[in-house]
């Protein structure tokens, strides 16, 4: 449905530096699909999103929905954010702290005058007396993201919902326009523990009454283990694993991906990369993750880690890798990990 | 070697001159607790649940506006009756703190060299070169290089601060360090180089450690003993190996799934319902509204902490 | 030497000098203290206020009235080198030649053909015959010291003790601050009986009277009505009050033409018309004016723009001649002159075009004016006149009442010289304004046959008696023309304290003015209650000194009480 | 949905003014600012612009308090009660529009500025920051000297040089308003410029409008005094105008220190309304400030 | 390796700065560029004719007129004058007054001591014991401390400066009842100003109300920021963490919370130098101190275009000057922007 080919993005940083935010992606969500893209912070993961939704624009590549590639004009974007929406990290920010429930959710489907057919109202002129069946539009979003009777959550405002309330009303309003496609960025990570659960569950359950799909992007291989059909692993702008969430998170190919299983508290050794967290202004020759690769580290690496760069993987739903060394030496990559 | 014995806090707010009744936040509802010399105690619960309040309460740093019951001994003595002197002397001599926000909890004006060293100045335990040594050495303990005394909070990444934190902890060399969410904010790699240096740094000095996190899995990896918190009371006290017996820890466990467990594949798990609001607790046991195997008594009669082997829980289901 | 013997008397002043080189200088403030420290040809006579010897201690007028021969007295500049009539010559000179030197009293040697010296001779050849050349208001400078100023426009003088021959030598200026003079031993007529006199500038004029109240000056002048009136009730200080040297009056957009006699600007038809500027006249209530907005503290004018200060020249209208306070007569004036009123109140013109609906012309920041207008308006409605206030600042207003005539009615006042031609000029066709809005200097637009006549018949006149009576018919003129028309005449209000002051001649030596005067005889002859002065003076140091002492005590104890409270809080306080 | 919104406006009114009550000194403020403001309208129905007028003053001049002129009379001998009470039209009036003047052309620039960004802002910003740096007080005085003291110049000396701190001030809060995820899901939704600024900027930075404007009348009656005192405006009778009018009359040194204490404490009173008045708003209605209002 | 990272972590850090600083001063000239042009098209604005202006109403003949006019420029295009007026300026040449016949520099020259003698001084006062107060007064919001200086900060916030002042002149210059008129009512010095430490006493003495009422004013304003500021910091983990240390209540203020507080001041309190240049107009007006502001109000009053223009130009350009300088100080004591 969502597809991202060969997509960079570039801020202009301080003093001239240009930070590759996003340095070729290529990356598909198909219909009914949940993908979860995992990387630490800074990755990149959050631009990825935001370009998808047409809010960044790419240095180059192209994004296409349903075949067709994305245009920059206002009305095309408009168009395509009907079908494409977004759901934040912070619920309590993506709120209006102004604007009541209901008019949190009413906003989409007024920025797109919906329901359109029978009434000459204007979006945006709150006083004009929208059509009757607003306010139905409303409740049944509200009810599909878990909060009933909805009736009851319209005049609230959102200091007065708890956490998953908001990033319910979040979602109500994303499905308000009844998009195609969700992408959530983080969607979970401000929520308490106990309710991470409730919104995760309303995900799956979307995606199976409304055959949604749906992008999670995350920092959290649990949530992805929770919810994911495929997982894609990002470092420093690239995604440097893909493939079924089963294949990628219980049998990782890139010494990456393995690491960040390793450090879960439940796994067996650690493998703790030193380093810090990589600069996207100063991407290093070769492999990008070379200079914290642990096999690189232990002296396992090849002599093409830091010198060839390596091909940017495809989008596709079989379990890909980009190593140099993967494949090449698996038993030493698992001997060494001890 | 601390004690807290019936801890309770209270936050007034609301202007009470203004004529309004003063509202009260019931934060921390009697929690008593004990912790052994050298020992490492996880303190669990969701937010809002009290922790920090617990946290800053040892050592007296709530605001005016908290009203705290109770005792808190430290070495047989009490911390909230004792002279505002004496409790300058004990602060962070005795027990310091590492918060969880790194980047709000250094001074951003003041070289970290300088506020690791502050400690050590205030309470005259070395001055001028010796000060400065030290500071070298407690840098060197945390993985930083030495010339990083001079730089200013913001130039250095958020793992690095949480070092610096933890290396102006140690400075007095006190028994206790109380950790509130050292890690929380921090990236999964950082996170585990951070809590990696604190397992080693209590080992090495034996020095006890309260750690207050939400994430029960992080606390199982570094505790000997987990304290589970909801709506300011104990919920479960127990050894960290083993399984909970309290519906709520077991649910807050069953929010960290393991990757490669089948069980949670495309299965997430959570708590029906909204944390509870200090202002309104339900009556009976706090939990029971959300409590997937609440009885009706549950409503109506509240349950404390009931000791069952090595563990104690606040609920009904436990037996005695 | 000893200045605890010092005599000195201060004299406040509200305005600054503009600038201490005498052909720069404009400001009234400046004129008063180039009087002090220069030599003049003439003065005003102490007692008559006729020109008498200054500098020239004589001087012959040829028969056709063009050449006049000073003989210029034997004395000394304050630097010990003698003054002569070249001296004299350079000044002249210097001020016909050198534009820049033009500046501060340029016209008075407009008329000059050439002015030469001969030891102490000095002779100057006139364009055309003037009488009031016994008024020349220029000092004469020191040419030993003044030739080697390459650029007199950019000039500033500020070089202390500055040589001059006057009685008073100045030793010091500070800008916007003071001018301290110092008596000129060497002074012809002989040294000032005190030995100091400072001019204090003070830009409020409130400051003022309560520095006069205190103690910080000795005499101020030119006071308005309402600081005058508080200066009552003190002891110490005496009020003067005289006849002043100003006439207020209004001026009269009666058809304002330029000097080739094209019609400019845009004033109200109706006051072309006489009648209609005579039944303003009635409309006045001089007295009332006088009493309201003066105080009670000047003369109503039933006269024309001379003052009755100079008595020589002074004409009052009497019998039939006197326009007195009259609405009814007014009225019928206007209405006989076939001006109807209207529904409103308002008159129109007899051809029923216009209403009568004047604009009054003053100055922002002139609360008396502001004052003035609002009676005024007052008035005129009585009469079916209707007249909005228009302010303008100084500069705009002189172009709109002196160049464009872009006005109806506008206030003007004229301080009046012992010589009265210079103010009687401003009423002359000459005075307009070129086609191109150029030149100018007149008061009314006034282009009047009889009065231009009369104007070069007194210029001529050497005879003092009879050119004053010629001057009396051209104010009789203006009465009854009414392209001015005056108001009152201001008195002349200045305060002094008599602990200070032990004795000072006005001029006119007659109930004359002090400070507000020309010339420097109330300065010359000022005498200081000596003991007093110098006790005052030690008196105000102390207090400066235990002003600054306390303030340095004050400081020691703040600083104490945080020392203190640092120390004292060290222990055991809470959070 | 009118309903809703009404519901939510009629609620959100009663919390903030829930909130504003706790701040008695805002609500004092508020009770002195209700009786200037009632007494400048209701001016007219008692008195008239005669009582500015000299020629109406009845009175001895410059009398000290009495029980016809329960404030004294002035130089001409008009009551200063009644001058008071008419100038209090003209101070209020010019303080209102001023602020009001400066109020416009400050949210849309500051709105514009922390909206556009790329050139459009940063050369507003720029300008902004000019204005911001210029002496204001200079500045009025030389605008009000140059095009003449009117009651308009004035008005627009003053806001025109007052104007770019409520810029400052609202730029900022937009560029925190934008910066919110809110915004963010708004473009996703689909939302363009003017939905954003109207919708969702607007209304969060209407209230510290508000505030500010109300903080910003009081400084425009003080500057309308100053110029007034320094003699460039020309108005007829403004509180400025009197004070200026009692140092020109001597009031000082003859002793009418009701002259002088009169306008001047009126000044301060109503000036010191409006400020009380801002800041409770300010602390009722900046989120940053009232959670720290513990 | 410490040496060489040294060197790296900290070039960019003072390239940072100067890089900084210079797009700071580019920014202030091209203000500097601005106001010249805002001052050329104003005073162009004026109503009236400039030269008959300056003859202030003296009898001048038209050939003295029209030479007049072409000493000025004034009769060629605005074009032609502009670039005229920028070239002089430039140049400092602000043109000559119409009522002192000098150059305006000059007069301004002349003056400039006495102002910075007041407003510097009345800035140091105001601005120490302004921050001192605010940041007690915000270290304890609510505390009687913080109610009484709020309450003193708002009054002499809502005060008139001139009014305060002709007050203070009338009290303690006057004297009323049993005050003492111990102060003088005029200027920066006595006419006999004696040498020495008396001399500097008695500038002191002159100055105690002047500058009184300059403080008092603007003191108010830098102790509402300075509180407010201080009120933000409170909350801060930072100062959480600095109590926890064991440091004292005051320490903590003085060590943690007022060195961040500062840093926002710095910008304001640079900010209202205009606030005090303005105010220095009507103080010097009542106290006839000699310095610029007086220059300015009788400039007005005259009206002295010239002058004015001369004025104005000068006390907005050294106050952008003054902004941009606080600019880069505020640069230099952040640590968190100087290295940004
Ligand atoms: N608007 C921007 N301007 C400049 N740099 C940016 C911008 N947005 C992001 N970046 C940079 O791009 C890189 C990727 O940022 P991004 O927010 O996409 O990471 P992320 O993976 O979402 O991280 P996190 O897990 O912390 O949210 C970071 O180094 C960030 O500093
Ligand atoms: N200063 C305060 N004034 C009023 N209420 C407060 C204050 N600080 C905390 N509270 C309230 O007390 C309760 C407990 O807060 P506490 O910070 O101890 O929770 P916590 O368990 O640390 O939460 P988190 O995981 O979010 O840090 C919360 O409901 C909180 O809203
Ligand atoms: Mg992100
Ligand atoms: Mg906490
Ligand atoms: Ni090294």
């Amino acid at each position: 449905m969502l597809e991202a080919t060969d997509l960079s993005v570039e801020f202009a940083g301080r003093g001239g530096r240009r930070a590759r935010a996003v340095d070729g992606v290529n990356l598909s969500v198909g219909a009914g699909e949940i993908v979860a893209l995992v990387g630490e912070s800074g990755c990149g993961k959050t631009t990825l999103a935001r370009t998808l939704l047409g809010l960044e624009r790419p240095t180059s590549g192209r994004i296409t929905y349903d075949g067709t590639p994305l245009s920059y004009t206002g009305r095309a974007l408009k168009a395509f954010r009907r079908q494409v929406q977004l759901v934040l990290q912070d619920p309590m920010g993506s709120l209006n702290p102004r604007q009541t429930v209901y008019e949190a959710v009413a906003e989409g489907p007024r920025i797109h005058r919906l329901p359109s057919r029978n009434t000459a109202a204007v979006a945006g002129s709150e006083v004009a007396a929208a059509p009757v069946d607003e306010e139905a539009l409303v409740a049944s979003a509200l009810s599909r993201a878990g909060l009933r009777p909805p009736e009851r959550f319209f005049h609230r405002f959102p200091h007065q919902l708890s956490g998953g309330q908001r990033q319910r009303v979040v979602i109500a309003g994303a499905l308000a326009l009844d998009p195609k496609v969700l992408i959530a960025d983080e969607p979970v990570a401000s929520l308490d523990a106990s309710v991470r659960g409730e919104i995760l569950s309303l995900l799956l359950r979307l995606r199976d009454d409304l055959g949604l799909s749906a992008l999670v992007v995350t920092h959290d291989l649990g949530l992805a283990w929770n919810i994911a059909d495929r997982v894609a692993v990002m470092y420093l702008g690239r995604i440097v694993e893909s493939g079924p969430t089963e294949d990628v998170l219980t049998d990782p190919q890139h010494p990456y991906t393995q690491a960040l299983l390793s450090v879960l508290p439940e796994s067996p050794q650690r493998i703790v990369l030193t380093g810090e967290p990589p600069d996207p202004t100063r991407i290093p020759t070769g492999c990008r993750f070379h200079p914290r690769c642990q096999l690189v580290a232990q002296g396992n690496g090849a002599p093409a880690c830091s010198t060839q760069p390596l091909p940017i993987l495809p989008a596709g739903a079989s379990p890909q890798v980009a190593c140099h060394m993967a494949g090449v030496d698996q038993t030493a990559v698992s001997s060494s990990g001890s | 070697m601390l004690t807290l014995e019936e801890l309770s806090v209270t936050y007034r707010i609301g202007d009470t001159r203004a004529g309004r009744a003063a509202d009260d936040v019931p934060a921390v509802r009697g929690v008593s607790l004990e912790l052994a010399a050298g020992e490492a105690l996880g303190l669990a619960g969701e937010s809002g649940s009290g922790k920090s309040s617990v946290a800053l309460a040892l050592l007296r740093l709530l605001p005016r506006s908290a009203v705290v019951g109770g005792r808190v001994l430290l070495d047989g003595e009490d911390v909230l009756t004792m002279k505002w002197g004496r409790l300058r002397a004990v602060r962070w001599s005795s027990a310091s703190i590492v918060f969880q926000g790194a980047q709000h909890g250094l001074n951003p004006v003041r070289r970290i060299g300088d506020q690791i060293a502050e400690p050590l100045l205030v309470h005259r335990l070395a001055s001028g070169a010796a000060a400065e040594a030290r500071v070298r050495e407690l840098l060197e303990q945390v993985g930083l290089p030495a010339w990083r005394a001079r730089s200013y909070p913001h130039e250095l990444s958020g793992g690095q601060r949480q070092r610096v934190m933890i290396a102006m902890a140690l400075a007095c060399s006190p028994q206790l360090i109380i950790a509130d969410e050292p890690t929380t904010a921090l990236d999964l790699m950082v996170q585990a180089q951070v809590l990696t240096l604190i397992r080693q740094l209590i080992a090495d000095h034996g020095i006890s450690l309260l750690m207050i996190s939400h994430d029960l899995s992080v606390l199982a990896d570094m505790c000997d003993r987990l304290a589970v918190m909801y709506a300011g009371r104990l919920v479960e006290v127990g050894p960290s190996a083993g399984k909970f017996r309290h519906p709520y820890s077991q649910a807050l466990a069953a929010a960290f799934p393991t990757v490669g467990d089948p069980a949670s594949r495309l299965a997430p798990r959570g708590l029906a319902g909204d944390p509870p609001d200090p202002q309104e607790l339900p009556g009976g046991c706090a939990f029971h509204p959300r409590c997937p195997v609440a009885l009706e008594s549950c409503a109506s009669t509240d349950v404390p902490l009931r000791v069952s082997g090595d563990r104690a829980a606040a609920c009904v289901l436990v037996g005695e | 030497a000893e200045p605890a013997q010092k005599k000195v008397i201060k004299i406040g002043v509200t305005q600054a000098v503009d600038s201490m080189n005498p052909f720069l200088a404009v400001r009234l403030v400046s004129g008063s203290i180039q009087r002090m420290i220069y030599g003049f040809l003439t003065v005003p006579d102490s007692k008559t206020l006729q020109p008498s010897p200054d500098l020239a201690e004589s001087w012959t007028t040829s028969p056709d009235g063009l050449t006049w021969t000073f003989k210029i007295r034997q004395t000394k500049w304050s630097d010990g080198q003698p003054v002569t009539a070249e001296d004299a010559a350079w000044t002249f000179n210097k001020m016909i030649t050198d534009d820049g030197a033009k500046t501060g009293n340029g016209p008075a040697v407009e008329n000059f053909q050439s002015v030469t010296a001969n030891g102490q001779e000095l002779t100057i050849k006139l364009k055309t015959p003037q009488a009031s050349m016994l008024d020349n208001p220029v000092p004469i400078m020191p040419k030993h010291v003044w030739e080697k100023v390459k650029n007199i426009a950019e000039y500033d003088a500020e070089v202390y003790p500055a040589v001059g021959s006057g009685p008073y030598v100045a030793v010091e200026h500070k800008k916007d601050q003071f001018v301290r003079l110092e008596a000129n031993p060497d002074y012809w007529r002989g040294r000032p009986k005190i030995d100091e006199l400072q001019i204090i500038f003070y830009d409020n004029p409130a400051a003022s009277i309560v520095g006069l109240k205190k103690g910080d000056i000795d005499l101020i002048g030119r006071l308005n009505p309402s600081d005058f009136e508080s200066l009552k009730g003190d002891d110490n200080i005496v009020q003067w009050n005289t006849q002043g040297r100003r006439a207020t009056y209004l001026q009269i957009n009666h058809g304002a033409t330029t000097s080739d006699d094209k019609p400019i600007g845009d004033g109200h038809p109706a006051l072309k018309d006489p009648k209609v500027r005579t039944a303003l006249h009635h409309a006045i209530d001089k007295q009332k004016l006088v009493d309201e907005v003066q105080g009670g503290l000047a003369k109503p004018a039933d006269g024309s723009i001379i003052p009755p200060l100079y008595k020589d020249y002074f004409w009052e209208a009497g019998g039939d001649q006197k326009i007195g306070f009259d609405v009814a007569k007014a009225n019928k004036i206007l209405d006989d002159a076939g001006y109807k009123k209207g529904p409103d109140g308002l008159r129109t013109m007899p051809d029923g075009s216009r209403k009568l609906q004047f604009r009054f012309s003053i100055h922002t920041d002139a609360p008396i004016e502001d004052k003035l207008a609002e009676y005024l308006t007052g008035w005129l409605k009585e009469i079916g006149i209707g007249l909005t206030t228009k302010r303008l600042d100084s500069s705009k207003f002189s172009e709109e009442t002196g160049t464009t005539a872009l006005f109806d009615i506008a206030i003007s006042g004229w301080s009046v010289n012992p010589d009265p031609e210079e103010v009687l000029a401003t009423h002359l066709c000459s005075r307009r304004p070129t086609a191109s809005g150029e030149g100018g200097g007149t008061e009314s637009f006034y282009c009047d046959p009889t009065y231009e006549n009369l104007y070069l018949q007194q210029q001529k006149e050497l005879d003092r008696g009879k050119r004053a009576d010629v001057i009396k018919k051209m104010e009789e003129r203006l009465y009854t023309d009414a392209p001015v028309i005056a108001l009152y005449y201001p008195n002349d209000l200045e305060g002094y304290r008599k602990d200070r002051i032990a004795s000072i001649t006005p001029i006119p030596e007659d109930k004359g003015l002090l400070y507000g005067g020309s010339g420097y005889w109330p300065f010359y002859t000022v005498e200081a209650v000596s003991k007093d002065g110098a006790a005052a003076d030690s008196g105000g140091t102390s207090t400066g000194l235990i002003a600054g002492i306390a303030a340095a005590a004050v400081v020691v104890l703040i600083g104490g009480f945080f020392v203190l409270r640092r120390r004292q809080g060290a222990a055991d306080e809470r959070e | 949905m009118s309903t809703v919104s009404w519901v939510r406006r009629r609620r959100s009114a009663a919390r903030f003014w829930a909130d504003f009550r706790t701040h008695r000194a805002g609500v004092a403020g508020l009770v002195i600012l209700a009786v200037a403001v009632v007494l400048a309208l209701i001016a007219p129905l008692f008195i008239d612009s005669g009582v500015t007028n000299v020629v109406s003053g009845t009175g001895e001049k410059m009398a000290p308090p009495s029980l016809d002129d329960p404030l004294g009379t002035d130089e001409s001998g008009r009551s200063v009660l009644l001058m008071i009470w008419w100038g209090s039209r003209t101070s209020l009036l010019i303080g209102f529009l001023a602020a009001l003047l400066s109020m416009v052309i400050g949210t849309v620039l500051g709105i514009a500025a922390g909206h556009f960004r790329g050139w459009v802002g940063a050369v507003i910003l720029r300008v902004t920051d000019w204005f911001l740096v210029l002496p204001s007080l200079v500045t009025a005085l030389v605008l009000a000297a140059i095009l003449g003291g009117s009651t308009a110049t004035i008005v627009v000396a003053i806001g025109v040089t007052s104007w770019p701190s409520t810029a400052r001030l609202i730029r900022a809060q937009t560029l925190a308003v934008e910066a919110r995820p809110y915004i963010e899901r708004s473009l996703a939704l689909g939302a363009g410029h003017w939905h954003i600024t109207t919708r969702h900027v607007l209304p969060n930075v209407a209230p510290l409008l508000l505030a500010s404007t109300t903080l910003e009348v009081a400084s425009a009656i003080v500057t309308e005094s100053t110029l007034a005192f320094l003699g460039v405006s020309a108005n007829k009778t403004s509180w400025g105008t009197m004070l200026r009018g009692s140092y020109d009359w001597g009031a000082a040194t003859a002793g009418a220190w009701w002259y002088i204490l009169v306008p001047g404490l009126c000044i301060v009173i109503v000036v010191m309304a409006f400020t009380l008045c801002g800041r409770a708003l300010e602390t009722v209605l900046n989120p940053r400030l009232r959670t720290r209002a513990v | 390796m410490t040496a060489a990272l040294d060197e790296l972590e900290q070039a960019p850090a003072r390239h940072g700065l100067l890089r900084y600083a210079a797009t700071k001063a580019g920014g202030a000239l091209l203000s500097i560029a601005m106001v010249i042009v805002a001052t050329f098209f104003l005073f162009r604005m004026l109503p009236g004719d400039p030269v008959r202006a300056l003859a202030q109403g003296r009898n001048m003949t038209p050939e003295q007129l029209d030479l007049e006019r072409a000493r000025l420029g004034l009769d060629k295009s605005i074009p032609e004058q502009f670039v005229r007026f920028v070239k002089q300026t430039l140049q400092f040449d602000l043109g000559v007054s119409y009522e002192y016949k000098r150059p305006v520099l000059d007069l301004i020259g002349e003056r400039i001591g006495s102002t910075l003698l007041l407003t510097g001084t009345a800035l140091v006062l105001a601005v120490s014991l302004g921050l001192w107060q605010g940041a007690r007064a915000g270290w304890k919001p609510g505390s009687r401390f913080d109610k009484v200086s709020t309450a003193i900060s708002l009054v002499l916030w809502s005060v008139p400066t001139f009014w305060l002042g002709l007050l203070l002149l009338m009290v303690f210059a006057a004297g009323i009842g049993p005050i003492p008129g111990i102060f003088p009512t005029r200027g920066s010095s006595s006419v006999d100003k004696p040498d020495g430490l008396a001399g500097v006493l008695d500038v002191g003495q002159h100055m105690v109300l002047p500058c009184l009422t300059l403080v008092a004013v603007v003191y108010a304003q830098y102790l509402l920021v300075m509180r407010s500021s201080v009120i933000d910091e409170v909350g801060q983990d930072y100062v959480t963490t600095a109590r926890a240390k064991g440091l004292r209540d005051d320490d903590v203020r003085r060590k943690h919370a007022v060195p961040n507080a500062l840093l926002p001041t710095v910008t304001l309190v640079f900010m209202r130098i205009g606030f005090v240049v303005g105010g220095a107009v009507t103080v010097e007006a009542i106290f006839s101190w000699p310095g610029l502001g007086q220059l300015f109000y009788e400039a007005i009053r005259v009206p002295d275009f010239t002058l004015m223009q001369g004025t104005f130009l000068l006390i907005t350009v050294s106050v952008i000057v003054m902004n941009t300088l606080a600019d880069v100080v505020y640069h230099v004591l952040d640590p968190r922007v100087r290295s940004a």
